[in-house]
């Protein structure tokens, strides 16, 4: 292609985008609409993993000790132990505090103070990942001073079955969803061409290479399919931008904490724009090949 | 130049052939007239020169070289090489009336000072200065037919083919048009034109090659419309 | 019947007026043929008696009633008694010439015993038996031209508007196809023909109207193409 | 309309659909994406909706008793009072045994048992919605023989403003992807309607009724419309149908129980197959009535 049909082809698809005004803000919508849904999806997903993450890392071993343990000891090892991400001590005295707000009335605990007190002192040990507990539940026991390292083993049975099942879940419905919106892109790009294959077919006769005729097209697609993303991912982002405003003003729950970091909202707003894009630009690409073999 | 060999044409799920053997030699330079009843394979000639279709069985060459052959690359400078007017017309609609004829110059990428002077200048020949900013619904049935005359000559075409170019003419036009043609010819442009308008073949006293379902019926250099004339 | 009263037509966006004033009167069983040159406005009259377009002023009426009051059931019944042969063709490419020609006999509700008679025999008028499962895109030019014209005909319309019905046919085909269209006027249908076969109108020696530039220059009863014959 | 053109109409819906063939394959696979994308949402709703319920239902209200309360009266009370969905009284050797269940270590407690146990009797009420409890509590704290009426003041307010956030986000969401799906569907059919705009003019020139152009077209979308809906439903019951079964395989949690009663999943299915076939119906009156208008 020389230059002169290079600049053709740049004026060629500005001025079919003007004729085409409504076919190509009808397509560019559509783009937007498949791509909202997908890309909604996956900010659902991400979010749904990180509230099990908080969760997960908020499981605790709770390491009873005997009455002569040697604290200090016992957390130098924890602290050069992999997997585990902090840990606190609850003397015998904290624990009968803790005890008597969790069951409401603190009066009823009187008299068992001092060393009337029941109570062990305890480590709560926090891990990294629920799936390491068990294993790191089996080193802590064996640490001489710690008379049971306990977890609710239901419990971080159930967030590992529910984690992997979640996971699974999602990539599925994300593998799923995307094949369709790139099929709704591109069947949507392909039907808006079928309109003008006839116009193809002609260009085809009066002698026009491949290339000429496909630019134009090309160029258009990648406009539509750049625009449709934009909308989308800017109307996403505005909608999650007041999502995360009204969750983080209702501070729901400790494990409802929305993904804010820009490392990886910009992934996924990134993708979806290249893959607007992409589609647009591969999406007339493939509609347009259909029609130049004449 | 064009040197078509015994060919056979038949269109796929139709039970008769629309060329049943024909062959042909035409020289560079030469004005063709190809005439024949409706239906008689006029235009699938023509298609197969154009190698908008493909011989069933025969070959038709092009400087000794059989079309069948061609390549992609080949056949997009076979296509440009020649001046083709369509039975239909086939203007693209999204384009206007000059934006139709600059098509073709267009497409062998020449520059828009170029494609400024000569579409003016084609679409003046036709007779239809004026009309540059229409769109091709916006025309009349012969304005429309004149706007592929001009996109056929605009770009001086080694060849031109046209297929009933003044179906849709009336006399004086047509026979201006048909004047326009005689002279490009005598500029050297090889012509070929399937017509019914016999006034004109007649008066022109050119070659003429006569179809009828599908089978040449006759070859006469200075001929007539019809055979007892 | 048809009665033109100063109508002016001016196509939106354009500086010069397809139709500039003509007034035209055509009785029951009239055979009228509309001549002129190509852009003078012949279609453009069609199309106002068709009421396919509105005149910008002026008006048509039809046995005394002005077409741009017709409501959609009045247009619907206007168009169903006319048998309109379109410049352009406009067969309907998703069917085959059966179901074309059928297609104007199922409008107005036609039995599908009476379509199985009907339509076979005006294919067999225009000379079209055994092309009936062809699709449009499969016909020659002039077969398909042909296809507009039985479906204008197999309805036994009250009026038959044929704008340049000939274009694409040879002068057999041609002399046939206005015989034909004769013949039709002979049994009381008003016949109204574009054209620019000035053979055909010379020797049909019928009611000639001449426009050019969208003005009516001449109306003659028995005349001919051109003024000076 | 007579009874030639009704079953013209017939005959010529069907004839269109199989020439048109592609087309029309494509056409109901893109309703059927955008409807599987809707009912995809639909379902995930109502489950969430079910596990905040079943999470609801297990809020609890400790009713902590004075040691001569007269238990039978106020199991009576309990009895009679709305929202109420049932009790479980727990002795104060129960709530000993439990607790040191829950600490983890039983032996700890030794020497507590009997006269020396600190714990009151309590009766655990489970309440209908977690909206209640608020109110329920304060009418039985109000009871002779309560000392004290508790319930995790702060999680019930959480689920409370989950339930609400979430009611709202959904609602919301339902709204814009059923919009999302409406428009979507319209335009394709749109779309394959316009590759036949011309056919629908030379009709109107021809003589034909609105209604005789229309009935084909209404007849052909309805059937795409339908088809393109078999295809979602059925294939959403079925992925459905695998996770409901390989979710309770895994039994993964008490809260994520499937909804799979009837009555709750068909209006789902069968609004999606009306949803689908009138779209698919209406979809095709309005495109078609845009070319009507020559
Ligand atoms: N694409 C096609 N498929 C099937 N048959 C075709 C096709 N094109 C043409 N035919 C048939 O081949 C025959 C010759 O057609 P062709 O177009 O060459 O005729 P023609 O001489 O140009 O006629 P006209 O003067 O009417 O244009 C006709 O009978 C026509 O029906
Ligand atoms: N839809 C339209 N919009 C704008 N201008 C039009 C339109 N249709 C026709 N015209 C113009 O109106 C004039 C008359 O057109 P019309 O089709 O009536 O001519 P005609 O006599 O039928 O010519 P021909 O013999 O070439 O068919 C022409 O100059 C044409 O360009
Ligand atoms: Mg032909
Ligand atoms: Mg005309």
């Amino acid at each position: 292609m020389n230059i002169n049909s290079l600049k053709y082809s740049f004026r060629q698809s500005l001025v079919s985008l003007s004729r085409n005004f409504w076919l190509a803000v009808v397509t560019a919508v559509m783009i937007a609409i498949s791509l909202a849904i997908l890309g909604g999806f996956l900010l659902l997903a991400v979010n749904v993993g990180q509230s099990i993450r908080i969760i997960e890392s908020n499981v605790e071993i709770n390491a009873f000790l005997y009455d002569d343990a040697d604290v200090e000891a016992i957390q130098a090892k924890l602290d050069n132990l992999q997997g585990v991400q902090g840990y606190t001590f609850v003397s015998k005295d904290q624990g009968l505090v803790d005890f008597g707000q969790a069951i409401g009335d603190t009066i009823l605990l009187s008299g068992l103070e001092g060393d009337n007190n029941p109570l062990p002192d305890l480590i709560r040990v926090q891990v990294e990942q629920a799936e390491t507990v068990p294993e790191l539940a089996r080193v802590i026991q064996g640490y001489p001073g710690v008379e049971l390292a306990d977890y609710g083993e239901e419990l971080v049975g159930m967030l590992i079955r529910i984690t992997r099942w979640l996971n699974a879940l999602f990539l599925g419905a994300s593998v799923l969803l995307a094949l369709g919106a790139v099929f709704l892109i591109v069947t949507i790009i392909r039907l808006s061409v079928m309109a003008r294959q006839e116009e193809i077919g002609i260009m085809k006769y009066l002698g026009a290479s491949n290339w000429f005729i496909r630019f134009p097209f090309l160029l258009e697609g990648t406009l539509m399919g750049w625009f449709g993303t934009m909308i989308a991912t800017v109307s996403l982002g505005l909608i999650y931008y007041r999502v995360v405003a009204s969750l983080q003003r209702e501070s729901l729950a400790f494990f409802l904490q929305p993904v804010t970091d820009a490392e990886r909202l910009f992934p996924i707003f990134a993708g979806l724009l290249v893959l607007g894009t992409l589609m647009g630009c591969i999406g007339s690409y493939l509609s347009v090949r259909k029609y130049l073999r004449v | 130049m064009i040197e078509i060999r015994d060919v056979k044409k038949l269109y796929s799920g139709m039970a008769t052939p629309a060329l049943a053997g024909v062959s042909l030699e035409i020289e560079r330079g030469e004005f063709v007239f190809l005439v024949g009843p409706s239906g008689a394979g006029k235009s699938t000639l023509i298609k197969l020169i154009f190698c908008e279709q493909k011989p069933s069985s025969g070959s038709v060459y092009f400087w000794g070289k059989n079309t069948s052959s061609f390549k992609e690359a080949e056949l997009l400078k076979h296509r440009r090489r020649m001046g083709m007017v369509f039975q239909d017309f086939r203007l693209l609609k999204q384009k206007t009336v000059f934006e139709n004829v600059a098509f073709a110059l267009e497409v062998v990428g020449k520059s828009p000072k170029v494609i400024r002077e000569k579409v003016p200048a084609a679409l003046e020949k036709v007779g239809l200065a004026g009309k540059e900013k229409s769109f091709p619904m916006e025309l009349s049935g012969g304005e429309q037919q004149r706007v592929g005359i001009a996109r056929a000559i605009v770009k001086d075409p080694l060849i031109i083919l046209a297929d009933e170019p003044t179906g849709n003419l009336d006399r004086d036009n047509s026979r201006q048009l048909m004047d326009l043609f005689a002279r490009i010819n005598e500029g050297g442009t090889t012509v070929i034109i399937a017509t019914h308008a016999y006034d004109v073949v007649d008066r022109m006293k050119k070659r003429v090659v006569a179809l009828e379902a599908g089978q040449l019926i006759r070859d006469e250099q200075r001929g007539s419309y019809d055979d007892e004339y």
